[in-house]
């Protein structure tokens, strides 16, 4: 497809060298799995882009959606200006999200050398390291990259292993030392989450990261909003709607967030991305594979009938028999549930699975057996009235352009000391908010108007800068800016010789200059990570302390340059030639695509 | 059997064999469509190949393609259309709704220019060459060839930014929670947020209308039988009525071809309008990849058309005594 | 007439021949001055199609305007550093709308071309042929008639990675139809007509009768239908693009007015609506007042002025 | 009294680049119960004095001056609605093509009783009884009332508008060209029926119409028109029978003779007059062997021949009968005679024995199911014929008979579904089996539409070069071989048409054209299917002359179809006549013209008008229509319709051969020799000269 975004010349017009191949090295290297997986079900990468000797690069695939940010254009344009700067044309494709989804991120392999994205900022990811590392081990199903690295391999296994807290944060702190010291991608930056919202009828706003103060991921504003006026109803504007009350068999669409205002976790996250007790009140690992939980008392589901340990059996049961697509994480670990008691459940693990805690049982959705148990297809099946023990009651739903729901009234979020417990500042007591209505107003305009008409309360979605100042301009409308701990993440194609190489993957990463891409264009909203680390400072999983190569394009050339690497008199890059295209070869050999020049004693070819 | 029967009969055997091969055709543009809703899920990492795989099955997605494709014709011939895969739902529970917003805004809106402009593009006609014709003629010139969206937008930013006579956006006030269609529709509210794409629905389709009773009455104005209607001594107005009932016919079937259409809705006059009807579910739909919804929203558009065909071709051969309907018509 | 003359003169009346025909076909402008209005959009349009990437004073999407003091305006009114104000990420609309015109004439052009010839080739075939020919080729377009073209349209741009050709093709597939059905009804009746029949009667093949003496019949109803066929495309490519589906790496009026409509701007930045609006209404406008007075010209029952 | 009195008429119209004066200050006026006539050719103006009379002009026609009086109130001043009461109630008009303007989507009976109610307020049923009772006037099924036009033959139609025309029992009726595209019977019997009714009715009638024939036996009184202007007035008696206007005596005498073909028509030669401006000369000066330079000076004043109802315009009716003496000589007209040749016939060229053609019906699936015959047109149904070289076989019949389809099978257009055909000694089967090239070389047709039988997109020099081209012949030679060609038929100089378009010819060149395009493959054969009626009366007989000279001199067989028994007697050598895709009648044209055969050919001759107001004419008028093609009675064809059909003529048909007379064959039990002999003698006169004519067939 078309280069149109602006890759300045054409391809072809570079001068290639003679290739010279010493014996032994092909002339040309071609994309391939260097690593064979099961997962992949094609025989090649879907990717062509090969390596020749003494030859200027192609134009370099770099995909990405503008569906996914608005600003996501800019940011390619930042990546093209980075790798132009090393003297390599980059052909930029922007392809509706659905298809980077369905065809780049699949099992053959991404279709790009660079695909971007940013990661959704699920509570989980916030919480535990493993959804965002743990996709860069072998064979694991969402690792199109075909990244590989033995000991990052090692240490991401034996963590994911590891209930020993500290020496799992060690670990962890190792992996992203190592991923980042490999450049395995390019994490350039944490976006801030900006919404608006009124202030002047509502106090309590709570920023959680990655959700700011109006996102479904977590429901800490709504339990803790105080209403300034009468009014008790709080009025969400969202641009996306609900496509059905079913939780657990949600296919990705806003129900999968929305829902769990209604249903309770075992545990919650909270502010601080740390973990809180919710239906479970207290428990943890027995031994590797044990986990052993006390369940709160006194729960009612909303229809009045009790909570007890037979419904958090019955859900895992259930989940399990149906395969209950949003909720895969918590119970695939999970070999059997015992209950032990009323209150008290013994949770059997396949294996030792250190993320049991931090992770798959924050916000794990459990249902009431009474209401499920006859339910024979659940994948079809679409509650009338979902119930839940959650904070908000079930109270209508208008496929669509509607959703609301009602306070329930004992929950214990509603307790001012709980909160205070939990939020800590941020906490604020009082009546209360009685309702909370999601409106889809399916159009941004229209909601900087409905928000600064009254009409609605809050904004549920994310902003770009300048709808915030434009919604804010209004007195009762306050912008507010939360941190994120989703990283917009630059997949690299390790299919691909060159992204193999290296001495190239840390000059790109030197190349580019994600900082003054966030001051500019996101007008200093996002943060930039040292290195290229996916663990955001906002969780406590953060390595601080990670190989960071820094922007510096004079010192990425000279890489470049010492690999061998050669420019044409229109500084367009060619791959290394001679000697030193034997030794590019050798860089990029299975198990040495993670070892530098040095490590391989290779010359200085500058 | 009679010459109108026989006609008949072999109309509604095309139409079913059309039915038929659009149907498939929607099967075999879906099969091809690589990805699924559920390729979402597997990149947020929450599914694995096993579960997937058992999804898959109980779509039906797993079995050879003939007995898919077999299976599909049968269920939505039946008119069966499944549940959607994203909205746990029964597909006709999501589109329903819908369908019905989008034909309580198109066909009163068609009918309404149908009416107007035809009268209209009459009266031009019989008036050919006078200011009215004119003006008329460059109007709906623009209205029918500039897409609807733009228009939509001019008169947004006209009426709902500067006038601020009526919303931009939505059907019903961001805070309406009617229950059931007549709440829902009959309200202030609903009349409010109806009369800019009513308004905007009914100029886009007034074009068509208009120039097609203007053409037929330019047609028939030098026509024998009207010098001898004229001749009779009838009036100015009884004239045009006859002239207008001659030329009724095309206006007629392409009304009746229109209405077919209507069941595809405006898609983008419900994008930039914030309609909530068919046209911008399946967007939505396609977006989404849901299978089951998009299969059935296509199935019922293309019916709608089909049976809008054979009732133009039906509703020709009736009103129109001269229509021979035997061999196949030139159409 | 001596053999050294004669095929300059023939060369010089052929040449005479083509200019009266294209000036015949022309001389309806004279008496319709909203068609030479119409003509002169278009004109325009054509001039933008082909230049306006290179007129343009910035690149349309990287290049981000700055005030003196090196700042990016972003959603600018229309001022000295951008004539026509800028985008919300500082971008020159008036850049974007130079830029933005050819994806739109080059979908119009082929888009146009393509359902003209597609749709004057089966018809002439269909209404020539008759028969079963004719019989399939009608039941194809009416699959297409029956087939929203919208959703279809949508349904293959997901498909396939958009470009602006694949959209071109789409397009010309789905619109077709139009062009075929009015070019077989008036092949239906020039067939007919005593000439094709004499043109039997003197030994002329199917073919020959097909392209030498029915064919140059119906090419004004052909041209119409080209023209029609450009507003069409024109329109078609505005609308999917404007639904999200358009090639993304090609800065289209379509895409504009999607950007500006889906950033919520449309309230504040008139002047990043106004341009790609009112070019897409006056180019597709400008066609159909051409093709109405052309229409005029060529149909003999509406041109009867008694 | 007058009754309706028009003082010089002038009626523009103004079109894109001109004006045209359509009628030049025309003045007659209608007596109460008198018959008068309106004549001239196409594009004198006769339709637009109807329609200014009636206040019905198009948006672009204007009445620039004069005066009309009805009744003694002057129209032009009326108001709209007086206009309108008095249309109808007053005047009822039979417009030109009357078939053609009844309303399509509303029944006949409605459109009368709308015409009933829109100036009388009676009630529904009132009216449709006055509708059925009109019906029955005109002769139409009184149950048919709720028909819908398409319902009806074209002079079903026709009549229906009559009865229209008849329901308010106006004073004066205006008809205009009533008869125009009937065949001859009907026409016949239509101004029978006209004629009766009106006499029933007393009221007077305005008759518009080119055929001298028709007025003759209708009016009492006529006005010949020309160029917009009246050329000569007066009594039908006194202007028929002496013409004091040359354009009047050109105009009777363009009119062939039926009477064999010893007197070749003379045409008028030239065309009608430009009338985009005011005439300022006499408007048939140009056209006009008598012209002088006096006539240039001014269009000459109408002037009263004394002491007759007799009104000429031309400066010189002194010389009058002198004139009338030249103008019955062709070289008057500068037209060079046709030599008398003696026609030798050459060897047969081609010859069907039995020839069909059947269009099958088109059947529903259901019926070809269960294995039905589906139905057949017998379009033609047995045809034995023969034509040799420089022979003119004429084939004439009424519209519908299956003329047109023989000549397309015999050009092999259309496939012959049975019997024998041979051409050239070959048969059928030789050309259908990839000789067709050869058979299209020298076998050619040409079609009745000179407007459509070109290609419009072609010049023509690429229109008669086209067969060269295709056929490779004297492909060395073709500028040449096309030139020679357009010279042969009188395209002159040949290289001013090479590179115009049909558009840019008259309808005459476009003709030859058509004929030069036949010709230039120097064919052995040649078929016409009506070349000739779309055109004016003069450009016809030139074509004629033109045929049978290439007959004469090209050893030429010719087949000339048509259903105007005139000009085919003029050209023909042979006759025969068709009925219903048989051959009723064959053999020499003057055999058939003196003494008919079949009752049918009598029919056909005797229903030709007489443009001689001074004869009567027996009519032999023939009942009903003929039958539906589909579903033909046994036995003889014409059986429902014969006068004298007996037992024997319902049972089995008759064959051509039946009268045993091998030159002039007949299908008839009860060959017609007596009754011929009574209709011919009933039309002969005391002059010699006018002897039995008959009018063509309006085009
Ligand atoms: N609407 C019109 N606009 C311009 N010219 C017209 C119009 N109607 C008739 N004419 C011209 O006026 C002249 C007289 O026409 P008219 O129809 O009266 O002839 P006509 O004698 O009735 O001929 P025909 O026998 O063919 O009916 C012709 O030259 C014709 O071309
Ligand atoms: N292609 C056809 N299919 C079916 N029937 C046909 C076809 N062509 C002619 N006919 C029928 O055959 C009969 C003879 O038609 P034809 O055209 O030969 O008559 P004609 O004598 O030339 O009449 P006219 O004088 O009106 O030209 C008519 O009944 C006609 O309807
Ligand atoms: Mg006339
Ligand atoms: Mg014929």
């Amino acid at each position: 497809s078309g280069g149109g975004d602006g890759g300045s010349g054409d391809g072809g017009s570079g001068q290639n060298l003679t290739p010279n191949a010493p014996e032994g090295t092909p002339e040309t290297v071609e994309t391939q799995y260097w690593r064979n997986w099961d997962t992949f079900d094609a025989d090649s990468p879907s990717l062509d882009y090969s390596a020749t000797a003494g030859a200027v690069l192609d134009p370099l695939p770099v995909e990405f959606s503008s569906e996914d940010d608005p600003w996501m254009r800019e940011h390619a344009l930042m990546v093209q200006r980075g790798l132009n700067d090393l003297g390599i044309e980059a052909q930029l494709n922007d392809r509706p999200l659905n298809q980077l989804y369905a065809q780049s991120w699949s099992t053959d392999g991404l279709d790009a050398v660079i695909s971007m994205s940013t990661h959704g900022p699920d509570p989980q990811r916030g919480l535990d390291p493993n959804p965002l590392l743990m996709r860069r081990t072998e064979g694991n199903l969402s690792n199109y990259d075909n990244y590989y690295h033995p000991k990052l391999q090692e240490i991401l296994i034996e963590q994911s292993q590891e209930t020993d807290r500290a020496r799992r944060e060690e670990l962890v702190n190792q992996a992203q030392d190592i991923f980042a010291e490999d450049v395995g991608a390019l994490i350039t930056l944490f976006s801030d989450v900006v919404t608006a919202v009124n202030t002047n009828k509502w106090s309590g706003y709570v920023k959680t990261p990655g959700n700011g103060p109006t996102g479904d991921s977590f429901q800490w504003t709504e339990v803790n909003l105080q209403p300034e006026a009468d009014d008790r109803d709080y009025v969400k504007g969202v641009t996306t709607s609900m496509n059905s009350l079913n939780l657990p068999w949600a296919a990705g669409g806003a129900e999968e967030k929305r829902l769990t205002f209604i249903y309770d976790g075992l545990f919650d996250a909270t502010p601080d991305l740390d973990v809180t007790p919710a239906l479970a009140t207290g428990g943890g690992f027995v031994d590797d594979t044990t986990v052993e939980l006390s369940l709160r008392e006194g729960v009612e589901w909303h229809d009045g009938e009790p909570f007890t340990a037979e419904d958090v059996k019955f859900t895992v049961e259930f989940y399990k028999e149906y395969s209950a697509s949003s909720q895969t994480p918590f119970y695939e670990p999970i070999e059997s549930v015992e209950v032990l008691g009323d209150h008290e459940v013994r949770i059997n693990l396949k294996n030792p699975d250190a993320a049991f805690m931090t992770q798959r049982v924050v916000r794990s959705v459990i249902i009431p057996k009474h209401r499920w148990e006859d339910v024979d297809n659940p994948s079809q099946h679409n509650p009338d009235n979902p119930v839940g023990t959650g904070p908000f009651q079930f109270e209508d739903w208008e496929q669509g352009t509607r959703f609301e729901v009602s306070r329930n009234d004992g929950h214990w979020m509603f307790d001012d000391d709980w909160r205070a417990d939990v939020l800590g500042d941020r906490a604020e007591s009082g009546e209360g908010i009685d309702r909370v209505i999601w409106i889809n107003v399916g159009n941004v305009d229209s909601m900087i108007g409905s928000l600064q008409g009254g009409e609605i309360d809050a904004v549920g979605t994310t902003l770009s800068n300048s709808q915030a100042d434009r919604a804010s301009s209004n007195s009762s409308v306050e912008t507010m800016v939360s941190g994120n701990f989703a990283p917009l993440d630059n997949k690299l194609a390790f299919t691909c010789p060159l992204i193999r190489d290296k001495e190239f993957r840390v000059a790109l990463s030197k190349a580019v200059d994600p900082e003054s891409f966030v001051e500019e264009v996101l007008q200093g909203r996002g943060s930039v990570p040292e290195g290229e680390n996916p663990i955001s400072d906002l969780t406590q999983w953060h390595n601080s302390d990670v190989t960071d190569y820094g922007y510096d394009v004079s010192e990425a050339r000279t890489l470049l340059e010492q690999a061998g690497y050669t420019w044409d008199e229109n500084d367009n890059l060619r791959y290394p030639n001679g000697e030193a295209w034997a030794a590019f070869v050798e860089r990029i050999q299975d198990g040495n695509q993670y070892k530098r020049r040095e490590d391989l004693d290779q010359l200085d070819f500058s | 059997m009679s010459q109108f029967q026989r006609f008949l009969a072999k109309r509604l055997a095309i139409s079913i064999g059309l039915t038929l091969i659009a149907v498939s055709v929607i099967f075999v543009v879906l099969r091809l469509l690589p990805g699924s809703p559920f390729e979402a899920l597997v990149t947020s990492g929450n599914l694995n190949q096993q579960q997937i795989n058992e999804i898959r099955a109980l779509y039906g997605l797993d079995q050879p393609m003939w007995r898919q494709y077999i299976d599909y014709m049968v269920s939505i011939l039946t008119f069966q259309f499944g549940y959607s895969i994203l909205r746990s739902q029964p597909v006709w529970d999501v589109l329903e709704p819908r369908l019905v917003n989008t034909l309580i805004l198109l066909v009163p809106a068609l009918v309404t220019t149908a009416i107007l402009s035809s009268a209209l593009g009459m009266y031009a006609g019989w008036n050919r060459g006078s200011l009215l014709e004119k003006s008329s003629i460059i109007t709906t010139t623009f209205l029918r060839s500039t897409p609807v969206f733009i228009t939509a937008i001019f008169f947004i930013i006209v009426f709902a930014y500067n006038l601020e006579l009526v919303p931009a956006f939505g059907m019903r006030s961001v805070t309406a929670s009617p229950e059931g269609y007549v709440d829902t529709f009959l309200s202030i509210d609903f009349l409010h947020h109806y009369l800019l794409p009513f308004t905007v629905a009914v100029l886009y389709y007034s074009g068509d209308f208009l120039l097609l009773a203007r053409n037929g009455i330019v047609e028939k104005r030098g026509s024998e039988f009207l010098k001898l209607h004229k001749a009779k001594g009838l009036t100015e107005m009884q004239q045009l009525a006859r002239a207008g009932r001659n030329s009724m016919l095309p206006i007629l079937t392409y009304f009746a071809l229109r209405l077919g259409m209507i069941f595809q809705g405006l898609i983008l006059l419900e994008v930039v309008f914030g309609w909530p009807g068919i046209g911008r579910e399946l967007v939505l739909a396609i977006q989404q990849q849901d299978y089951p919804l998009v299969q059935a929203a296509v199935f019922i558009m293309a019916l709608a058309v089909i049976i809008a065909n054979l009732a133009a071709d039906v509703l020709y051969a009736y009103f129109d005594p001269t229509v021979s309907t035997g061999g196949g018509s030139s159409a | 007439m001596s053999t050294e003359t004669k095929p300059k003169g023939q060369l010089y009346k052929q040449f005479d021949r083509v200019r009266g025909i294209i000036r015949d076909q022309f001389e309806f402008l004279r008496q319709d001055r909203l068609a030479t209005i119409g003509i002169i959009v278009v004109a325009v349009f054509v001039f933008l199609g082909l230049f306006g990437p290179a007129l343009a004073p910035h690149d349309p999407i990287e290049h981000d305007v700055r005030n003196d003091d090196g700042q990016i305006l972003r959603l600018a009114e229309p001022s000295g550093e951008a004539v026509m104000g800028t985008t919300a990420f500082g971008k020159d609309v008036l850049s974007q709308f130079l830029a933005g015109a050819q994806p739109t004439f080059i979908v119009g052009l082929f888009g146009g071309i393509g359902t003209g010839a597609i749709g004057f080739l089966i018809g002439l075939v269909s209404g020539y042929y008759g028969g079963w020919v004719d019989e399939l080729l009608m039941r194809l377009t009416d699959l297409t008639f029956s087939l929203p073209f919208m959703p279809m349209a949508l349904l293959l741009l997901t498909f396939v990675t958009p470009n602006i050709w694949l959209m071109t093709a789409i397009i010309a597939g789905f619109l077709w139809k139009m062009p075929a059905r009015v070019v077989r009804s008036e092949v239906l009746s020039v067939r007919e007509r005593t000439f094709v029949k004499s043109a039997r009667a003197s030994g002329a093949s199917d073919l020959r009768t097909m392209l030498y003496h029915v064919a140059p019949n119906v090419l004004p109803i052909g041209f119409l239908y080209t023209a029609y066929g450009v507003a069409w495309a024109i329109a078609a490519q505005a609308s999917l693009a404007f639904l999200g589906f358009g090639d993304p790496t090609m800065t289209s009026w379509g895409r504009m007015l999607r950007q500006v409509f889906e950033s919520g701007n449309m309230r504040v930045a008139w002047w990043w609506v106004a341009p790609p609006a009112i070019g897409i209404a006056a180019i597709t406008t400008s066609v159909f007042l051409i093709g109405r007075a052309y229409e005029e010209v060529i149909n003999p029952e509406i041109q009867t002025e008694q | 009294m007058t009754l309706l009195d028009v003082e010089n008429l002038k009626v523009t119209y103004t079109t894109e680049d001109d004006t045209v004066h359509a009628v030049n200050d025309v003045s007659f006026s209608i007596d109460e119960g008198v018959n008068y006539g309106l004549a001239g050719e196409s594009g004198s103006g006769k339709s637009t004095i109807a329609e200014a009379l009636l206040g019905l002009l198009p948006g672009n026609g204007t009445v620039e001056r004069g005066k009309i009086t009805f009744n003694g109130r002057d129209i032009t001043s009326l108001s709209d609605t007086e206009r309108r009461d008095m249309l109808w109630e007053d005047i009822a008009y039979i417009p030109q093509s009357a078939m053609d303007s009844l309303d399509p989507v509303m029944s006949t009976g409605d459109q009368i009783i709308q015409a009933i109610q829109a100036h009388r307020s009676v009630s529904d049923e009132k009216a449709r009884s006055r509708v059925e009772e009109l019906f029955e006037i005109v002769g139409l099924d009184p149950d048919r009332i709720d028909d819908y036009p398409h319902e009806f033959s074209g002079g079903m139609r026709q009549r229906v508008t009559i009865a229209m025309a008849l329901a308010l029992e106006p004073d004066l009726i205006i008809a205009d060209e009533p008869t125009t595209g009937l065949d001859v019977i009907v026409q016949d019997k239509i101004i029978d029926k006209i004629l009766e009714i009106q006499e029933r009715m007393d009221s007077s009638l305005l008759l518009i119409t080119h055929e001298i024939g028709v007025i003759a036996e209708t009016c009492d009184e006529l006005s010949i028109l020309y160029g917009g202007k009246v050329m000569e007035q007066g009594s039908v008696d006194n202007v028929l029978v002496n013409p004091t206007n040359p354009y009047t005596m050109g105009l009777k005498n363009s009119f062939p003779e039926i009477d064999g073909s010893n007197e070749d028509a003379v045409a008028i030669p030239g065309s009608p007059p430009n009338l985009n401006h005011e005439p300022t000369a006499c408007v048939f000066k140009d056209r006009c062997p008598f012209a002088t330079d006096e006539c240039g000076d001014s269009h000459p004043d109408l002037v009263s021949l004394p002491n007759r109802n007799h009104r000429s315009a031309c400066h010189h009716v002194d010389k009058a009968a002198q004139m009338r003496r030249d103008a019955k000589n062709p070289e008057t007209w500068d037209i060079p005679e046709a030599e008398d040749t003696a026609t030798d016939t050459g060897e047969v060229v081609l010859e069907t024995d039995n020839l069909e053609k059947y269009y099958e019906q088109s059947q529903s699936l259901l019926s070809q199911f269960r294995g039905e015959d589906p139905d057949y047109v017998k379009a033609v149904d047995g045809v034995s014929l023969s034509v040799r070289r420089s022979e003119v076989v004429g084939i004439a019949g009424e519209s519908g008979c299956g003329k047109s389809t023989l000549g397309e099978t015999m050009a092999l257009l259309e496939d012959p579904t049975g019997g024998e055909f041979v051409f050239d000694g070959e048969p059928y089967e030789y050309y259908q089996n990839s000789n067709l090239e050869e058979f299209r070389r020298k076998v050619q047709i040409i079609f009745q539409d000179p407007f459509d039988s070109l290609n419009p997109r072609q010049t023509v020099r690429k229109l008669v070069g086209e067969p060269l081209t295709i056929h490779d012949y004297r492909s060395d030679e073709h500028e040449q071989a096309i030139i020679e060609t357009l010279e042969k038929v009188g395209l002159t100089p040949a290289e001013k048409f090479l590179d115009q378009y049909p558009h840019e010819l008259s309808g005459g060149q476009r003709q030859r054209v058509a004929v030069a395009k036949a010709l230039v493959l120097d064919p052995d054969f040649l078929i016409c299917d009506e070349p000739a009626s779309m055109l004016d009366v003069s450009l016809k007989v030139n074509l004629l002359n033109l045929l049978r000279e290439l007959a004469d001199t090209e050893d030429i067989g010719i087949v000339y179809i048509s259903h105007d028994l005139a000009s085919l007697m003029q050209v023909s050598d042979r006759l025969a006549i068709m009925y219903l895709g048989r051959i009723i009648e064959e053999g020499a044209v003057d055999r058939i013209a003196n003494q008919p055969k079949h009752p049918y050919t009598t029919s056909l001759l005797s229903a030709a008008p007489e443009k001689d107001p001074t004869t009567d004419r027996a009519r032999v008028l023939l009942d009903g229509e003929p039958p539906d093609p589909v579903d033909l009675p046994t036995g003889c064809k014409f059986a429902p319709r014969c006068p004298k059909a007996e037992e024997e003529c319902w049972a089995t048909e008759p064959a051509l051969d039946e009268s045993e007379d091998e030159d002039h064959r007949a299908a008839c039990y009860f060959p017609d020799d007596e009754t011929a002999e009574t209709a011919v003698e009933a039309s002969q006169t005391d002059d010699p000269d006018q002897s039995t004519n008959a009018g063509s067939l309006s085009d």
